[in-house]
């Protein structure tokens, strides 16, 4: 397979929008919400997943005509697994804070049904620079979505951004949004608000088409 | 993962026992790496996490010791140099000990954990042996209300409750008066807990909390402070 | 017969004449029975209650608007449905509330309780709780914070919480009352109290909320007139109060005499906080109750059963709302395993297939035994069938 | 909840009170004159349609056969009027769509009597003779179902039957044909109990009679004693209380012996047959002359007729001339209604006849019915008002939002749609405005369409 | 502190449930969760299967400690609870039938999700003994269930509302289960 750079890009981009992960295909929600109560927590997630991610599917992909077909979702767990325990260790070597306040989240990364759907749907398939790009613009995808979840939680629910105040000493913060129902209602509304967009769009295609 | 216990049918069982094994020994060289990598790094972070924190309730001190107090009344020490921490006796109770800079005893640092408003409450008290108070206290771990919950750290009504009396009866067995929170602005005496307006639940659980703890440990330690005076 | 003009007559469907009651008739009486309520309310706490009723309204109602012009939500803000949760997500929320949060509520309670599932009668949840606890996990404190009733001065000046800037913080209340010689305890509703102190307050003064400075809610005596006046006109349905409060006290009862000292009596339970205003205006809420009546026992023993729980075993002093969210969750699966019997397949008509094919032996004493030349007896005192079936 | 409705004296559980406004309760039973032409449809009833025996351009007596059928489910036809037939086709029927009919033109000399008649004394008669006799009358259900009497009354072998039910509840708003035939004419009504009872065997007679209309109790009491051949005990009058839909089988029987007809099931199965009494007034006329079923007695009422009256009315009548002649000015008539309110059928056109099923005709004023086009409709708000007057124990609520979503098998299978009688206390009661029942209509016919083409 | 059974129970039940609290099954939660006959044998099956990795990770945390191999637990729970599952689908297909067809098509999208993981690493992080873990697993279960068949029966009612198109699908989903969060803030603290 030859890739032209704006098919590589398209490729990319393709996790980030039309495909991204947590806002189109709704898929790892668990990490999504129970650790999005900040937007440094949000990149910690984003970032661990991205590793364990990238470095999952350039491996399955390495051995893609190795593995036996019978045993490939098992193979593909063990591989998973090691990465989560490695990026684990790697937390708790960074710092302890941070691990805390991730928590059982980050060995929970196993089972983020994205991870093992890319190695099963596209690494396995794929050599080794398409399953590179794509594995970095669906982690690129399911970062971005975790940011947007952490920021709006964090700058509503605490007024600060990145733990730096933003509103000033008397600003009343909505308790709500670091509380799990925070967390599903913000998403509700990132989705609400994407459905709205698309709706429009496709009257005014729809408005253009007829007026045509 | 429905397919990982299914016989295989079409890769002949040795190619796959020994592909299986590359890729386990491949996943196992990894994380070993990365565990033996990380190993010193990790164990450093927690000793300082923990010295962080002891360091904070008891300001003086530089230093500090792992004990365990078992309750037919011996302290052994715990870590390097002492019992190995899967050694330590039944129902022994772990407390720290911190020693300043010429390697007196300055204070005595337990854990205590009570229900909060949405779990549990675990802080870090500290003990004043001279003067028989609980000194101060520091969070360990809670999943209390940001914004709530959280104020036991700051709010200064709160903290200014410390140091709080721990006095043992005169025979030594149990606390003269237990350690209880009352409401904001009630505060009479000096085992009591001025609560936080807003977050009383979670100002009663630091109460319990440091109450439960030092009714176990007190009696046990108190009449062997001495063991504990100078730096092992 | 030809020359006649053609009558233009109309063809519709049976039934050709209606009952008069309208979904309007029924919110304004709603609104009508809430009036007193609210009367009381800020004859209690003055003008800083009576902005709160306003805005809070005014909220709902603008909201509302929003939708209905959106079409995000079919029926219309002509329904008074907006108006009745906007009078009653304010006599749920502490008379001083900053207001910009009870705007905050009233946005919330129609946007996210009612706009959302299609508007009037689709929405699964009690809208103004759905508001109420949005707000009380966003602003946990301030919702918390209650001011005694029958303050001097009430109807000059207004609560300083009131008046807190939007997006702010509002400003303690700690100083206002030590200004007025009351102490920081003043302001604890008698379930708080209890909970956190220990002290029980007098029954009466908590059926009437008359008596003394206590921060209270409006009297759930006038509460339960109003809402006598509702289940009277059958605009409200008796049941579901009726097993609130009963399942309620009865669980109450049942602590109480198990633990007297750690439990107060059922009296107390009844009376304090919410629990009547929850049962007679909210539980009630038709869209979010079960149809069936089987299930509206179910339902409201589930709510009386919940707001015990939480009020003696939870976290928080206060369980009306979230019983009776809770129970509107389950409103679905209540109702569906107590659809009503259709006639023809109960108990009743097994007696009648068991007598299939077999004749009714004739009975002397089985018809009313009137003389054939009597005067027709009245109505209400007729004999007019049997009791039961002849036995074999 | 059942046993309370029992301690509260109540007949049956829910259904409604609708204001009653029977504006003709004590007006007497009047005649109205011939038409010019009338018009017989052939399929008047439910079963199998009879087939004209006379030939265009017949002369026909007032009472003679115009139209039989060998089939069992089926009456015959007797011409209501002296006169030639003009016409035998499609004529505009009460439905709507048009449907093969007789058309007569009166004589306009004739007497009108009845000269077709042939007594017989049927005091000896057995029961396949007094079936035979009932058979040949022509008589359907007068109550509104039309089921031909003679079959109604004819027993099933494996069956009993002890009681006869006669129902004189006249349930529907305006009505009053039946109330006064039971004042009017309760004498022929007991002589029509007393065939009824000999053809199925039945020991005794009940007539239930809704506790608005006291004195057709007294009436009847009073013809019992009168006729002085009916042993003590055998023939009661009990009054009910008044209530929507209590002249259905159903209901009736639930208020006069406290047993619910299982559901699927026919009265027959408790030992019951239900009659009308209208249709056994007019039995105990027709059968002892041997005459054939040529009128009734129709209601004509409604806030948009000026003479309102109960009227003995020739079948086949054409709707116009009734009305002409009740005082039904067109320019106020917005809807005209043949039956009662709750149940009855929008007439679609003038032209359509007065048939034997039709116990009323109400003229709806355009005003009466502006209230009701200015009410909005909202979704259900599941005021749970329609669940507590379904006499049938349905949940219209459920059903309704499942007949929005087009869910119709999932109403049928799990929602009992097939027990709905179509009585109409939902809509009746639904502040909402939503048109349950014709809902349900619709879902009933799609369902039924849809287990034919299976 | 030592928590009672009941305690771990009602914690896992409501008080901190598993999906409206922890935010762990929420795929399988807002996936599954349309229909309530399908919700029911699904929270049965977790529940199942959450019983099942509780009393493998208790095994393999015995195991690992002994040999202080700790480093291979996410590992050795991923897999030995995969697998056991899957041996038990095997031993109910042959043995008990009517329960397989009942659970069995719902074994295989559950038997690692975050629900069940959780349980697993929430029990060792809590150093839950034996009754402990299994009461905490049958509690999560329990909490799972009930949020799932709340749900569901919740979402099958709006089937019949006319709820705007935008807001249709996963969003309204969403908006429920923050809602349904809402109400269980209720039993926050109980139990303790
Ligand atoms: C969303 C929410 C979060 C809460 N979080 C806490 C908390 O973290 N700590 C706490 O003690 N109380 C918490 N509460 C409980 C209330 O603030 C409770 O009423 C208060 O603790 C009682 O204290 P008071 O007597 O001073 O009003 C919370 C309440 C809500 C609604
Ligand atoms: C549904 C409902 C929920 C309420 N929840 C609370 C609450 O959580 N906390 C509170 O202090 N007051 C709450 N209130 C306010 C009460 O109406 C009452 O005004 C207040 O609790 C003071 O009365 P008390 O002890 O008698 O608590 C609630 C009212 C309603 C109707
Ligand atoms: C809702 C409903 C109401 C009815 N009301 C009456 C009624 O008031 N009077 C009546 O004679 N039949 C009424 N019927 C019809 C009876 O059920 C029954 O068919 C009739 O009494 C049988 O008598 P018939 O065959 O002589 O007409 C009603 C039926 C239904 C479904
Ligand atoms: C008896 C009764 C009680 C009501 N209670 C409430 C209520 O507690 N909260 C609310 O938002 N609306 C209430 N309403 C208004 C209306 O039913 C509500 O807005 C619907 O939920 C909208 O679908 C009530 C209406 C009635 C008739
Ligand atoms: S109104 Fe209809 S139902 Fe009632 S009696 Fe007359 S015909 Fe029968
Ligand atoms: S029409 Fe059908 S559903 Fe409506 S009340 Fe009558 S029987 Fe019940
Ligand atoms: S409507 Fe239904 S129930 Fe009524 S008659 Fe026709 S089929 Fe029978
Ligand atoms: S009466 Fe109308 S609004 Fe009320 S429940 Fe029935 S259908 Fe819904
Ligand atoms: S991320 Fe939790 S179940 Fe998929």
């Amino acid at each position: 397979m030859t890739l032209t750079s704006v098919t590589r890009w398209d490729e990319f981009m393709e996790g980030i929008w039309r495909q991204n992960p947590l806002f189109v295909m709704v898929l790892g929600l668990c990490p999504a919400l129970a650790v999005t109560v900040s937007a440094v927590n949000a990149l910690s997630m984003g970032l661990a997943t991205t590793f364990v991610l990238t470095c999952s599917c350039v491996l399955v992909s390495l051995l893609r005509k190795l593995i036996p077909k019978e045993v490939r979702i098992a193979t593909y767990i063990v591989i998973i697994a090691t990465f989560v325990t490695v990026v684990d260790y790697l937390i708790q070597a960074v710092s302890l804070a941070l691990y805390d306040a991730l928590g059982a989240f980050i060995q929970l990364i196993v089972v983020n049904c994205i991870i093992l759907g890319r190695a099963e749907a596209h690494a396995s398939k794929n050599p080794l620079l398409p399953t590179l790009i794509n594995a970095l613009g669906m982690s690129a995808g399911f970062t971005i979505g975790l940011f947007a979840l952490g920021s709006v939680r964090e700058i509503l629910g605490a007024g600060t951004f990145f733990g730096i105040p933003l509103f000033g000493p008397d600003f009343q913060p909505w308790v709500v949004m670091v509380l799990p129902p925070g967390g599903f209602f913000v998403l509700g509304a990132w989705l609400l608000i994407f459905a709205a967009i698309a709706r429009r769009k496709q009257r005014k295609l729809a408005e253009a088409t007829q007026n045509a | 993962m429905t397919s990982a216990a299914i016989p295989p049918q079409t890769t002949s069982a040795v190619a796959m026992i020994r592909t299986l094994g590359l890729i386990a020994a491949l996943c196992g060289l990894i994380i070993v790496s990365a565990y033996q990598g990380t190993y010193d790094a990790v164990q450093e972070n927690k000793r300082i996490a923990v010295e962080r924190a002891v360091f904070k309730v008891i300001p003086t001190a530089k230093s500090i010791v792992e004990y365990a107090a078992a309750p037919i009344g011996t302290i052994v020490k715990v870590g390097a140099g002492g019992t190995a921490p899967n050694a330590v006796p039944e129902g022994a109770v772990k407390f720290y000990a911190g020693y300043d800079a010429s390697g007196k005893l300055s204070g005595i640092a337990a854990e205590g954990v009570a229900k909060g408003y949405s779990d549990n409450v675990r802080i870090l008290y500290a003990y004043d042996p001279a003067t028989a108070m609980i000194s101060g206290f520091g969070v360990v771990a809670m999943r209390e209300t940001p914004g709530i919950g959280d104020k036991i750290l700051v709010d200064k009504g709160f903290l200014a409750s410390f140091p709080l009396q721990a006095s043992l009866s005169a025979d030594g067995a149990i606390l003269s008066r237990e350690i209880v929170t009352v409401k904001h602005g009630s505060k009479a005496n000096p085992w009591e807990i001025d609560a936080i307006t807003g977050a009383t639940i979670t100002s009663r659980a630091v109460g319990r909390a440091i109450n439960d703890s030092a009714k176990r440990l007190l009696p046990r330690i108190v009449p062997r402070i001495s063991e504990l005076k100078e730096q092992p | 017969m030809g020359g006649r003009p053609i009558m233009s007559i109309e063809i519709r469907s049976a039934p050709h004449i209606k009952g008069t009651r309208t979904v309007e008739q029924i919110m304004r009486h709603v609104v009508w029975s809430l009036l007193p309520v609210c009367a009381f309310f800020v004859f209690q706490y003055g003008l800083s209650a009576l902005l709160s009723l306003l805005v809070v309204t005014v909220s709902c109602l603008l909201t509302e608007r929003f939708f209905v012009r959106q079409g995000g939500q079919s029926g219309d803000i002509g329904d008074f449905s907006a108006i009745i949760t906007g009078l009653l997500l304010a006599l749920s929320l502490p008379p001083g509330f900053p207001l910009w949060m009870g705007a905050v509520a009233g946005i919330v309670a129609i946007a996210l309780g009612k706009a959302l599932f299609g508007g009037i009668g689709f929405n699964v949840f009690n809208p103004a709780l759905i508001g109420r606890a949005f707000v009380q996990a966003a602003f946990p404190q301030a919702i918390a914070t209650y001011t005694p009733s029958f303050m001097p001065g009430r109807f000059y000046e207004f609560i300083p919480s009131s008046m807190t800037l939007p997006l702010m913080q509002p400003v303690s209340v700690v100083e206002w009352l030590k200004d007025r010689q009351f102490d920081a305890l003043a302001g604890a509703t008698p379930l708080a109290k209890w909970k956190f102190e220990g002290v029980l307050a007098n029954a009466d003064d908590l059926l009437t909320s008359l008596s003394g400075h206590m921060a209270v809610g409006p009297s759930p005596i006038l509460i339960l007139l109003c809402g006598a006046y509702l289940a009277f006109r059958r605009f409200l349905d008796w049941r579901i109060p009726a097993a609130i409060l009963g399942s309620a006290g009865l669980t109450a009862w049942m602590l109480f005499a198990l633990n007297d000292v750690r439990f107060p009596n059922p009296f107390f339970m009844l009376f304090s906080g919410g629990l009547i205003l929850g049962a007679v205006y909210m539980a009630t809420d038709m869209a979010t109750s079960p149809v069936t009546p089987k299930g509206m026992w179910v339902y409201g023993a589930l709510i009386g059963l919940l707001t015990v729980i939480i009020r003696y075993y939870s976290g928080l002093p206060e369980g009306v709302m979230y019983a009776i969210l809770l129970a509107n969750a389950a409103t679905p699966l209540i109702e569906k395993i107590t659809q009503p019997t259709p006639f023809g397949k109960g108990v009743l008509s097994n007696i009648g297939r068991q007598k299939k094919g077999a004749s009714y032996p004739l009975h002397s004493g089985y018809i009313s035994r009137e003389d054939a030349s009597a005067e027709t007896p009245k109505k209400r005192f007729l004999p007019n069938k049997p009791k039961h079936p002849p036995k074999e | 909840m059942k046993l309370l409705s029992y301690f509260r004296g109540e007949a049956f559980q829910r259904g409604v009170h609708p204001p009653s406004c029977k504006l003709t309760a004590s007006t007497r039973i009047r005649r109205l004159p011939f038409a010019p032409k009338v018009t017989v449809p052939l399929s008047q009833h439910i079963g199998k349609t009879p087939r004209p025996i006379v030939r265009v351009g017949q002369e026909v007596l007032r009472g003679e056969p115009i139209a039989r059928s060998d089939e069992w489910l089926s009456v015959p036809h007797h011409a209501p009027v002296t006169g030639v037939v003009e016409f035998i086709g499609l004529r505009p029927g009460v439905r709507g769509p048009w449907v093969e009919s007789i058309v007569i033109r009166a004589h306009p000399g004739a007497s009108q009597e009845d000269l077709w008649g042939r007594p017989r004394d049927l005091d000896a008669a057995t029961r396949g003779d007094i079936l035979q006799a009932i058979w040949d009358t022509g008589m359907v259900g007068l109550g509104g179902a039309a089921f031909p009497t003679h079959a109604k009354l004819t027993v099933p072998k494996q069956a009993k039957v002890h009681t006869l039910v006669v129902n004189g509840c006249e349930c529907e708003p305006y009505l009053t044909c039946d109330h006064r035939v039971m004042v009017e004419q309760a004498d022929d009504l007991i002589t029509g109990i007393r065939y009824a009872m000999r053809a199925t065997g039945a020991v005794r007679s009940i007539v239930g009679i809704e506790d608005n209309k006291p004195d057709a109790a007294v009436a009847i009491r009073a013809a019992i004693s009168r006729c002085g051949k009916v042993p003590e005990g055998e023939i009661y009058a009990e009054l009910v209380p008044t209530k929507y839909p209590q002249g259905s089988e159903k209901m009736l029987v639930m208020a006069l012996f406290g047993v619910e007809i299982p559901a699927g099931d026919l009265p027959v199965s408790l030992g019951m047959v239900v009659n009308n009494v209208g249709t056994l007034a007019a039995l105990g006329k027709l059968l002892p002359a041997g005459r054939g079923l040529t009128e009734r007695v129709v209601t004509v009422t409604g806030p948009g007729v000026a003479k309102p009256g109960d009227y003995i009315v020739p079948l086949g009548t054409p709707l116009r001339f009734v009305l002409d002649y009740a005082g039904a000015p067109g320019a106020v008539a917005r809807q005209i209604i043949l039956g009662g309110p709750m149940m009855g059928q929008a007439a679609a056109s003038l032209d359509v006849p007065i048939t034997k099923g039709m116990s009323g005709v109400l003229v709806m004023r355009g005003d009466e019915l502006a209230w009701r086009e200015n009410q909005k409709t909202y979704p259900c708000i599941k005021c749970a008002e329609c669940v507590e007057s379904c006499p049938m124990g349905l949940n219209p609520s459920q059903l309704g939002m499942l007949a929005a979503k087009r869910e119709y098998d999932l109403m049928g299978s799990d929602y009992h749609l097939g027990e709905c009688f179509e009585c109409g206390c939902c809509s009746y009661v639904c502040p909402s405005n939503i048109p349950l029942v014709q809902q349900f209509r619709i879902a009933k016919q799609i369902l039924r369409e849809k287990a034919l083409s299976k | 502190m030592h928590e009672s059974a009941a305690q771990i129970f009602i914690n896992a039940f409501l008080a901190n449930n598993f999906v409206l609290a922890m935010f762990l099954g929420l795929c399988p939660f807002i996936g599954v969760s349309g229909k309530l006959e399908t919700a029911v044998p699904m929270g049965a099956a977790s529940t199942f299967v959450m019983l099942v990795a509780s009393l493998c990770a208790f095994g393999i945390n015995i195991l690992l400690d002994h040999l202080g191999l700790e480093f291979l637990r996410l590992i050795a729970y991923i897999v030995i609870i995969a697998s056991t599952v899957q041996l038990v689908e095997m031993v109910l297909k042959k043995y008990s039938p009517g329960l397989f067809r009942a659970l069995g098509i719902y074994l295989p999208l559950i038997t690692t999700n975050c629900a069940v993981l959780g349980v697993a690493l929430f029990q060792t992080a809590r150093e839950y003994d034996f009754v402990q873990s299994i009461t905490f697993a049958v509690g999560a279960g329990a909490g799972f269930t009930l949020a799932l068949v709340l749900m569901a029966s919740v979402r099958e009612r709006l089937q019949l509302s006319d709820v705007p198109a935008v807001a249709q699908g996963t969003a309204l989903s969403l908006m429920l289960a923050g809602i349904l969060s809402l109400a269980f803030m209720g039993f926050a603290g109980l139990g303790g």
